[in-house]
């Protein structure tokens, strides 16, 4: 991954979010995995101590629970700027589904590429930008050729 | 001079833009006549060089009363236009997670690790090195009172850098190493920077 | 019922080396020339852009420290000083911004990057002051200059 | 050659019933390399580029999609007490009810028994622009006191125009829950579900809190902007002169105070303007038209405190939550 072989962006955020209130960029949450299978171990073992505490916590969050014949247990989170987010869970732990969940529910739902600098503002310059007349002490008497057009 | 007035103070407001300004021109007036009259008084005797003469330009001697007065004078018109709110932006430079950042209002800062705040809260930045305005800036020495700035920020993001590829290749010696890096990350909001008139 | 016999009279015909070519070439299709659709090709050049990618990563503080230092020296010298004098005196003053911090203040806060230059030209006065002592020699010291007569 | 062609031919079907075979067993026992993975890769991407993408699908006709949970969602995301039939009423856009009373007449179902019960979001819409409006104004006249009335409308068209709206609609995921008879959602139609939602919080919370909403989720979108990027003024030094006149100023006079390069392809001119004797602004330009045009500009922004430096917007929250904040500092 070169800088210049991958996409980049700045530093944003999804409608001012925090200058007025904060707002949780998650809306819902699916979890999709098999009744069975061996390889939805651990995410039927988080159903079942983990999925109601998350579901409490996040009111914010709808959170879906769909069993289907798979063998590759999913989560798939939406955001809401409208990205989607899928994550394989095959042979993971409770713990770590737990974890995804709280990385998921913290995320912005802004592309995960190369940001360019670490910082944004809106409003780079309080006292002005400097330029090259910043600090000159006014001039005095006529300057340049065109002054009789202005006046 | 300022420094050895103020050297007990933990901090010290540095400037007044227009009390500077107005400073300025006395020192380009009294600069050339100390010069002049030095020049020709040893011009004669002993040859000019770095020997006869340290090479820095001939300090202005200001009597410490001009500089005390001079100083009440900055610190009581500060202190006026704080409390009359009168400035608009400020701007800080805030001591965070081993850096420097200048920020104003609704900025956004990226963390290359998480913090302990949960995303949603505020917190208080209290390491503030510097705050300015249009027409006054305060520096710190190195810090900045807690009682006289207070800067509010807001977690709104905990998230992971992109995938960064850390590879190591030595020619010639079969030997080569890659390992993906992803690092935690969080974006900070600037919420308000606010300011007391407790300047002293 | 475990067919295993029938399993083995199928022809192994090794690993299918399409993904694996793919992954890497995804990463070389911005090179110039045949590196970026030739694997044999691509292979070297790309471990080479990670290489240069990783070391770039290091670099990059050390040439943005370079760029910072020569935006203060050129910023302070409009104001009459030079970029040592500025930063020993600010250190002096025990003003701990950082270079970083200073190259944005004399590019977008020229008024405070001013009052920092002013801030360590009173200091360098003091110095000075505080080095000459009240003009006298010290008692019992030849001076070079009365050597020099 | 028969002979030949009867056993050309076993062995043809032999090879096809060992191929059978194999793939049976790939399916059910052998862990195969998928081999067939690229060929269908590269069909699904042909076709796709031959099709086009599908159709856009609204989120509620696919899986995963319970209304009443994501309504209850929707108003604790944003911190808010909606009362839900509020709410819900205020996602049910007029459109939506046609379509779908025509849509039963279609199928033939007997109207008196399927009849729809639903009211439509046109009152509370109404009622959220109106408000918007108001405080939209009311808080222009509050923040910027010395800007003129023009000023003031622009400032909120620009704030209520379709496009910021539907921005912001869309980025708190209103377009889901939206009840419309198009999909994707048109922007009208996104527009007066935005409106009913204020007009439903209006409704159910009171007016501070659909004026903090309103705040919160339209005001910040002024973050960054320039006013003259919002107020188009043609002519801002007859602007500029007619200001000063009401105020009782002499005159503006531009003057060039400073020029670089004027023989070059990129001149530089700064012309000020002075007023009594006194610079009130100046303006850098490529000309000395543009130049003077640009300070006049810088005039008008500082007359009317829109600049750059100005002090920000006050979005601190409201005062139940300030309460702890200034007590946890007290007590630290």
């Amino acid at each position: 991954m070169t800088s210049r072989g991958t996409p980049s962006r700045f530093l944003r955020s999804v409608l001012q979010n925090g200058v007025g209130r904060y707002v949780c960029q998650l809306k819902r949450i699916s979890i999709i995995f098999s009744k069975n299978a061996q390889s939805s171990l651990g995410v039927r073992e988080f159903i079942e101590d983990g999925v109601a505490d998350y579901a409490m916590k996040n009111p914010s969050t709808v959170v879906y629970v769909s069993p289907q014949a798979c063998r590759i247990p999913k989560v798939v989170a939406e955001y809401l700027n409208g990205s989607v987010r899928e994550e394989i869970v095959t042979s993971k732990t409770s713990a770590q589904i737990s974890e995804l969940f709280t990385k998921l529910t913290s995320q912005s739902g802004l592309d995960i590429i190369r940001i360019r600098k670490p910082f944004h503002t809106d409003n780079p310059s309080i006292q002005g930008q400097w330029h090259p007349f910043t600090n000159r002490p006014p001039s005095i008497g006529p300057i340049g050729t065109q002054k009789q057009d202005i006046e | 001079s300022a420094q050895g007035l103020h050297r007990g103070l933990s901090w010290l407001q540095s400037c007044l833009w227009r009390a500077c300004s107005m400073l300025l021109p006395k020192h380009r007036v009294l600069l050339p006549a100390a010069v002049r009259a030095q020049s020709s008084v040893s011009g004669d005797l002993v040859p000019r060089t770095s020997l006869s003469r340290p090479p820095w330009p001939e300090p202005i001697a200001v009597s410490e009363e001009e500089e005390r007065s001079l100083h009440a004078a900055v610190v009581s018109t500060v202190n006026q236009r704080i409390h009359r709110q009168e400035f608009g932006r400020l701007f800080a430079v805030v001591h965070f997670a081993g850096r420097q950042w200048k920020v104003t209002d609704e900025d956004l800062i990226l963390i290359e690790n998480h913090i302990e705040a949960e995303c949603g809260e505020r917190i208080r930045m209290e390491k503030v090195l510097l705050v300015g305005a249009e027409d006054f800036t305060l520096i710190g020495r190195p810090l900045l009172g807690k009682e006289l700035v207070r800067i509010e920020a807001t977690v709104i993001e905990k998230t992971e850098s992109w995938p960064k590829i850390h590879m190591r290749f030595w020619k010639r010696h079969r030997f080569q190493r890659k390992k993906i890096i992803i690092q935690p990350q969080t974006v900070l909001r600037i919420n308000s920077i606010q300011l007391a008139p407790r300047l002293t | 019922m475990v067919f295993l016999t029938l399993s083995c009279w199928i022809r192994n015909r090794g690993p299918d080396r399409y993904w694996k070519v793919q992954e890497l070439l995804q990463h070389a299709r911005h090179f110039r020339g045949r590196k970026n659709r030739c694997y044999s090709l691509a292979v070297r050049a790309v471990r080479r852009a990670f290489v240069y990618a990783t070391k770039g990563r290091i670099l990059k503080k050390r040439n943005m420290r370079t760029l910072w230092i020569t935006r203060i020296a050129a910023a302070s010298r409009e104001h009459g000083m030079k970029y040592p004098a500025l930063i020993h005196n600010l250190t002096k003053c025990s003003v701990q911004l950082n270079r970083h911090v200073i190259s944005d203040l004399a590019i977008t806060e020229p008024r405070s990057f001013f009052s920092l230059t002013k801030l360590a030209r009173a200091r360098q006065q003091e110095g000075f002051r505080a080095a000459l002592g009240d003009g006298k020699e010290p008692p019992g010291v030849l001076s070079r200059v009365v050597l020099l007569q | 050659m028969a002979l030949g062609y009867i056993l050309s031919r076993g062995a043809l079907t032999l090879g096809i019933h060992c191929q059978r075979a194999c793939r049976n067993i790939a399916v059910t026992q052998v862990r195969e390399k998928k081999r067939w993975m690229k060929a269908y890769t590269h069909l699904m991407a042909r076709k796709l580029k031959l099709e086009g993408p599908p159709p856009p699908k609204p989120r509620c006709q696919q899986p995963h999609w319970d209304y009443h949970a994501e309504i209850q969602a929707f108003s604790t995301r944003l911190h808010e007490n909606f009362s839900l039939e509020l709410l819900k009423t205020a996602f049910i856009n007029p459109c939506y009810l046609q379509a779908e009373t025509e849509r039963r007449q279609a199928l033939g179902v007997d109207s008196e028994t399927t009849a729809l019960v639903l009211k439509d979001n046109i009152q509370l819409s109404k009622k959220g622009s109106g408000f918007t409006q108001s405080f939209l104004t009311d808080w222009c006249r509050a923040s910027f006191p010395n800007l003129p009335s023009e000023g003031v409308e622009s400032v909120v068209a620009h704030l209520t125009s379709s496009a910021v709206v539907t921005y912001v609609a869309s980025n708190l995921g209103i377009e889901d829950l939206t009840m419309s008879a198009e999909f994707p959602v048109p922007d009208d139609v996104l527009h007066s579900t935005f409106m009913a939602v204020i007009g439903a919080l209006q409704e159910s919370s009171g007016t501070e809190r659909a004026g903090f909403f309103i705040r919160d989720f339209l005001v910040t979108q002024l973050i960054g902007k320039d006013l003259f990027d919002m107020w188009t003024v043609v002519n801002p030094m007859g602007l500029l002169v007619e200001e000063l006149t009401k105020r009782n100023v002499p005159l503006p006079e531009p003057r060039l105070i400073r020029s670089a390069g004027a023989s070059t392809v990129l001149p530089l001119y700064f012309v000020g303007l002075y007023s009594d004797k006194k610079l009130l602004a100046q303006g850098p330009g490529e000309t000395l038209l543009a130049a003077e045009e640009e300070a006049a500009r810088v005039a008008l922004r500082r007359l009317y405190g829109y600049t750059e430096n100005r002090r920000p917007f006050d979005f601190s929250p409201q005062q139940q939550h300030q309460q702890p904040l200034i007590q946890s500092v007290n007590s630290n």
